[in-house]
């Protein structure tokens, strides 16, 4: 499992945020599969060497995003995709990351049809893992 | 905790008793090290001398000056002779003074050199202060020089080889002897010789000694003084004599003397001859009278004359009293008023002096042989009048020493004063403490009162924002008067207590007490301000 | 256990004067001993003749052990000073007060720790040198007559006029006055009852003036640190 | 879980007419890493040591472990870590002797095995003799003497003062490893907003001596918001909008630090006051806190202007 967190101090976004961020990345790039174990909070945090509670958080605002499930006891786990809930804030938050995007390749005067066709190819990057999920489905 | 509550309560006032103490001390010194700045600048006033030179002297003066330098001496059968020398310029050294002897009534006798006096006069008792180990030597000998005490050790020798150490202890007041292999030999105590501690009874307060050695042998004999006896110790014998036990009142050594007591050589210092004289002690106690202690044979009398001296020869015991109208009766000298009265008239008038020769009958009467008076021309003397008779600078410098001495010389009382300014304890630390005090108190001085006034004003306004509670700020008042200059370093020494502005009402306040001394307000809180992110989570 | 382990830290921190000012008074000490005895023997051959009067000078005597007591009465002091200063001044330069004084173990006792080490310092270091030569002047073939006890007891004053110095140094090292002010009035009244002491003829004297010091000053070095103002 | 472990009511403190800490009321639950944060000279030292009952306070009082502080007992002292400030140790002594000194003091308490695996896993032989070692390796050394004995409550007065990243990190890795025993708690004053944003749950801001923020270092990061604004024609000269920090103005625009406020608030306003657009920037830990304690629209110290 290489699950490789890294935690910037200094910049504005708080650390519980950017280690959830970082989990749900590993998540939709594959790394993490349904079911898989996440590290215990207890050890995550003395690697990171980070706050435990602030681990916790991190792991409470995953579940609230429907990405993990925990069972008392074992540990938390992956969820599987289909009980993901989305909703407004993610979508805003997924907005404001295209914005960005989008002025960064303006900035750079890329024409809209050359960013369509580079977000295509990325696309087809995460194709596999698209296509197995939709296999599950 | 009860110990730090208590523990406080101690710890205040020792500490305002030990910074008052180096205060004063350091006033003291300061105002010593002015007054010394005072005396090496100021030049000596020359006091007007009132001799006229040699030349103008009148027939009649020149006769009262001699009378008045000539040595008195009696022979033995009691005629008086006047041994004059003349003033002469200065020349050989080893020519031979002059000395011209007169009688009663101002006829020459002889005249030449001095040393071949053709008369033997009588040679009266010496006092024994010259040659005797005082009380205030022994309490030198035992302070703690930052070497060790030292010992009195009576070395007992034959021919010049030591046999044995007497050494006296001054806790326990008897002597222990060791021999040169370190031995112990025995004790002498009061009744003499003993071998064992207990029985060596000892000789009392000691008051003085004097040691001589015998014309047969090399170790010495001692003439010890204590409170009420006089022992006379020989060592080599190691015999004790109790000469003489005064009843009720203590021994004064200033008026103790001896005359050919102690057999020395003929030609030593202090010897006087054998054949003519007897062996005389005569001791003086406090209340005034005088003990005759003679040997062959053995004779003791009272006498109560006021200042006398005595010799004995073999036939009989000559006094002689060395008088004049100088001091007023005993009446009138006890107050002061009359005494500055008596003094007053007597200013300018000469003043006339007698000696008188008396024969000691053996009951202690006394018969006048011989009388002979002459009169002093008075220097005239301004007698200082004012309440503080202190020089000028004195007088300021002392404005600034704390009233408390003045009372507390009244506290202490005469004769601690009297004992005090006693030449005997000059050695002594807490009495010359206490002549410094005499020396620098304030005399009720108006500047020292009204200095005072003024730094009582001041502590109370430097004390007032600052007060903790009233019985300590009124004490801290009181102190300030009392102790003047000393009191208001000690007080600013000890009273750093912070001022702030105080919110509430805008004056100064103390940080002594929580709530303002002005307004009774605690110290307000910071306002909370909305900006401040306080959760209880 | 506690207690014990402050003692010994103390003391540790003492042990490197103690020692020098042993050495120093033992050498000093034994080599003035020595040259006394040569000058002791001669004493014995009496220079007083028959027939005269004998001066008081020639019947006092100091003891033998006399040559000792400057050096004793200096080292003494220079030692109280010495353990005052380190263990009162130089936590202040160092700032090791915080660390010594947040222990398991009351505060009085943290102090208790380092006047008893102090005391044990002086009393075993000077003490036993001193023991030492008293016994050596006290040999008869040594010296012709034995000392007096009351010798003995002087030098013990010494030693607790160190430590009254000690205590003079600890109170104006704790005293949180500024220097120019009552900070180094401990040091000045040890002094003053230095100099009251040595002007005391009567051994009950001394011990009372002494008494009287180590009181004024062990209450106040108390209420001082107990007072927490630094 | 939250049961009070420091509580302080009214804490002041004056050296001589200056004021240090003046009434601080804090309370700290059990269980937390509390950062005290402030600038210096704000009287977080003092703080501490009032804390401690090492110093008298001149008004308040404070409680430790349910026991005032000017008395705490020997047994309560027993179960306190304290990292003095500069880590002064005595110098003369090795760290062997060091180790047996503090032990006594912790007759049960002292973990032998975890000092020892921690002086060799900082490479020191507990012979060294404390003056021979550097400034972080004396820190290592005072923080194993604080954690050896298991600390119900560890108070570190600036810890990682001058100490290179990597001690620094032993330092936050060993709180976190003694955060993670059951009811402990820290409470550690830092100049390194990086550490404490890593480590700590709770942030206590104090500014010349008055407690100015005491809450989860989440609701400290939430509640500090920038805001900048865009006019297009004319800037209000004055603003008021509640929980303004700082403002600044330049021709066109307004920058705005506010506390506390909503986003909702902010959008009202910015109509209100006809800006043209707006947007909120996060600002991380050391912006917020410098804007946060410094005095009211300070200006900067060296401001560069076109000529």
């Amino acid at each position: 499992m290489t699950l490789w967190i890294q935690i910037l101090p200094g910049s504005g976004e708080p650390i519980y945020v950017q280690v959830a961020e970082q989990i749900s990345k590993a998540i939709a790039r594959g790394e993490l599969s349904k079911g898989d174990k996440l590290p215990a909070v207890r050890k995550l945090a003395s690697e990171l060497v980070i706050n435990p509670n602030t681990v916790a958080r991190a792991y409470s605002r995953l579940e609230q995003a429907g990405l993990v499930t925990t069972k008392t006891g074992s540990g938390t786990f992956v969820a599987d995709p289909k009980l993901r809930k989305t909703d407004a804030a993610d979508i805003n938050i997924l907005n404001e990351r295209m914005d960005t995007l989008i002025s960064r390749g303006l900035n750079l005067g890329i024409e809209a049809q050359d960013l369509i066709r580079l977000f295509e190819s990325r696309l087809k990057k995460f194709s596999d893992k698209l296509n197995e999920r939709k296999e599950e489905k | 905790m009860k110990l730090k509550i208590s523990l406080k309560q101690i710890a205040t006032p020792t500490k305002i008793f030990m910074t008052l103490l180096i205060v004063l001390l350091a006033v003291s010194i300061l105002q010593g090290i002015i007054l010394q700045i005072e005396r090496t600048f100021a030049h000596a006033k020359q006091r007007p001398s009132t001799t006229k030179p040699e030349a103008e002297l009148t027939e009649e003066e020149k006769r009262i000056d001699r009378i008045r330098n000539s040595a008195k001496y009696f022979l033995a059968d009691g005629t008086i002779h006047l041994v004059h020398k003349p003033r002469r310029t200065p020349t050989r050294i080893d020519e031979p003074e002059i000395a011209q002897i007169y009688d009663a009534n101002d006829n020459l006798l002889w005249e030449g050199p001095d040393n071949r006096r053709p008369y033997r006069y009588l040679s009266w008792a010496m006092q024994l202060r010259r040659y005797s180990f005082t009380r205030e030597r022994m309490k030198q000998m035992q302070m703690l020089t930052p070497g060790f005490s030292r010992n009195i050790e009576i070395p007992v020798s034959s021919y010049n080889k030591t046999e044995q150490i007497w050494r006296y202890y001054p806790g326990a007041e008897y002597f222990k002897g060791y021999n040169t292999n370190g031995e112990k030999i025995g004790y002498i105590g009061s009744t003499g010789f003993t071998d064992s501690k207990l029985k060596a009874k000892p000789f009392g307060k000691f008051g003085f000694f004097t040691a001589w050695c015998p014309q047969d042998s090399v170790s010495p004999t001692l003439l010890w003084q204590t409170q009420r006896h006089i022992y006379q110790i020989d060592f080599e014998k190691q015999n004790v004599e109790m000469i003489f036990e005064s009843a009720d009142s203590d021994i004064e050594i200033e008026r103790t003397s001896l005359h050919a007591w102690r057999d020395l050589k003929p030609g030593a210092e202090g010897s006087s001859d054998p054949k003519k004289y007897r062996p005389l002690l005569i001791c003086g106690t406090e209340d005034g009278k005088y003990h005759l202690i003679l040997r062959e044979p053995r004779q003791q009398l009272n006498l109560d004359v006021p200042h006398p001296s005595v010799t004995a020869t073999k036939k009989n015991i000559f006094v002689r009293n060395y008088w004049g109208d100088v001091m007023p009766p005993a009446d009138i000298a006890g107050s002061r008023e009359l005494f500055d009265k008596w003094m007053e008239e007597r200013r300018g008038k000469p003043r006339n002096l007698w000696i008188e020769l008396y024969k000691v009958d053996n009951q202690g009467g006394l018969e006048l042989l011989n009388r002979y008076d002459w009169t002093v021309p008075e220097p005239s003397m301004a007698v200082v009048k004012a309440r503080d008779p202190r020089p000028a600078v004195k007088r300021y410098v002392s404005q600034i020493s704390p009233p408390f001495y003045d009372y507390v010389l009244r506290l202490f009382g005469r004769k601690f004063w009297s004992r005090a300014l006693n030449y005997q304890n000059r050695g002594d630390f807490f009495y010359s403490l206490a002549r410094m005090v005499l020396d620098i108190q304030p005399y009720g001085g108006v500047i020292n009162r009204v200095l005072s006034a003024l730094m009582m004003i001041f502590v109370f306004l430097h004390g007032w924002p600052r007060r903790a509670s009233w019985p300590k700020f009124v004490f801290w008042l009181v102190f300030v008067g009392l102790f003047n200059l000393a009191g208001l370093l000690t007080y600013l020494g000890l009273n750093h207590i912070a001022v702030i502005r105080c919110p509430v009402c805008g004056r100064r306040r103390g940080l002594a007490q929580v709530d303002c001394v002005r307004c009774q307000a605690e110290l307000p809180a910071p306002e909370k301000g909305k900006l401040d992110l306080i959760f209880r989570t | 256990m506690r207690f014990s382990a402050l003692l010994r830290k103390e003391l540790r921190e003492c042990l490197p004067w103690m020692l020098l000012a042993a050495i120093a008074f033992l050498a000093l000490g034994g080599f003035f001993l020595r040259a006394k005895a040569y000058y002791e023997g001669d004493r014995l051959y009496s220079r007083l003749s028959p027939g005269t009067i004998v001066d008081h000078y020639q019947l006092t005597f100091y003891p033998t052990l006399n040559f000792t007591g400057p050096w004793f009465f200096c080292l003494s002091i220079g030692l109280g000073l010495v353990l005052g200063i380190r263990q009162f001044w130089i936590p202040h330069f160092t700032r090791t007060w915080p660390f010594l004084l947040h222990r398991s173990i009351s505060r009085k006792s943290i102090l208790a720790a380092k006047l008893s080490a102090a005391l044990i310092a002086c009393v075993i270091s000077m003490g036993s040198v001193w023991v030492g030569l008293y016994w050596y002047a006290n040999r008869p073939e040594v010296f012709p007559i034995p000392q007096t006890v009351r010798v003995f007891i002087e030098g013990w004053i010494f030693i607790m006029l160190g430590l009254v110095v000690y205590l003079g140094t600890a109170l104006s090292g704790l005293s949180t006055a500024n220097w120019y002010t009552t900070k180094i009035f401990g040091l000045v009244f040890a002094t003053f009852i230095i100099v009251t002491t040595l002007s005391q003829w009567t051994l009950v004297g001394i011990f009372a003036v002494i008494a009287v010091s180590v009181a004024v000053l062990l209450v106040q070095i108390f209420d001082t640190f107990l007072r927490r103002e630094y | 879980m939250n049961e009070i472990v420091l509580e302080t009511k009214g804490l002041t403190k004056y050296y001589g007419s200056t004021l240090a800490v003046d009434h601080m009321d804090l309370q700290i639950p059990r269980g937390c890493i509390c950062g005290f944060v402030g600038r210096n000279g704000a009287g977080k030292t003092t703080a501490i040591k009032l804390m401690l009952g090492l110093l008298n306070p001149t008004a308040g009082s404070s409680r430790l472990l349910g026991c005032d502080s000017s008395a705490l007992t020997p047994a309560i002292r027993q179960r306190i870590g304290y990292v003095t400030e500069g880590h002064r140790l005595f110098r003369w002594m090795s760290i062997g002797g060091l180790e047996t000194f503090q032990r006594a003091f912790f007759p049960k308490q002292w973990d032998d095995k975890f000092f020892a695996d921690m002086i060799e896993y900082f490479e020191l032989s507990k012979k060294q003799k404390i003056k021979h070692l550097s400034n972080g390796q004396r820190a290592q050394v005072s923080l194993a003497l604080a954690l050896a004995p298991n600390p119900e409550l560890l108070i570190m007065d600036d810890p990682t003062l001058g100490l290179d990243a990597a001690i620094r990190r032993q330092f936050l890795e060993g709180m976190i490893e003694l955060i993670m025993r059951q009811g402990r708690t820290v409470l550690f004053s830092s100049h390194i907003l990086g550490d404490v944003e890593r480590v700590s749950d709770r942030i206590v801001v104090i500014d010349k001596g008055v407690l100015r923020a005491n809450c989860s270092l989440e609701q400290f990061q939430k509640a500090i918001k920038k805001a900048i604004l865009s006019f297009a024609d004319s800037v209000p000269d004055q603003v008021n909008i509640d929980g303004l920090l700082q403002c600044k103005r330049s021709e066109k625009g307004l920058e705005l630090t506010l506390v506390g406020t909503d986003d909702e608030k902010i959008s009202e306003w910015a109509k209100s006051a006809g800006a043209e657009n707006y947007n909120i920037v996060q600002m991380n830990l050391e912006d917020q806190f410098i804007e946060f304690t410094a005095p009211a629209n300070h200006k900067r110290l060296f401001q560069w202007e076109e000529r």
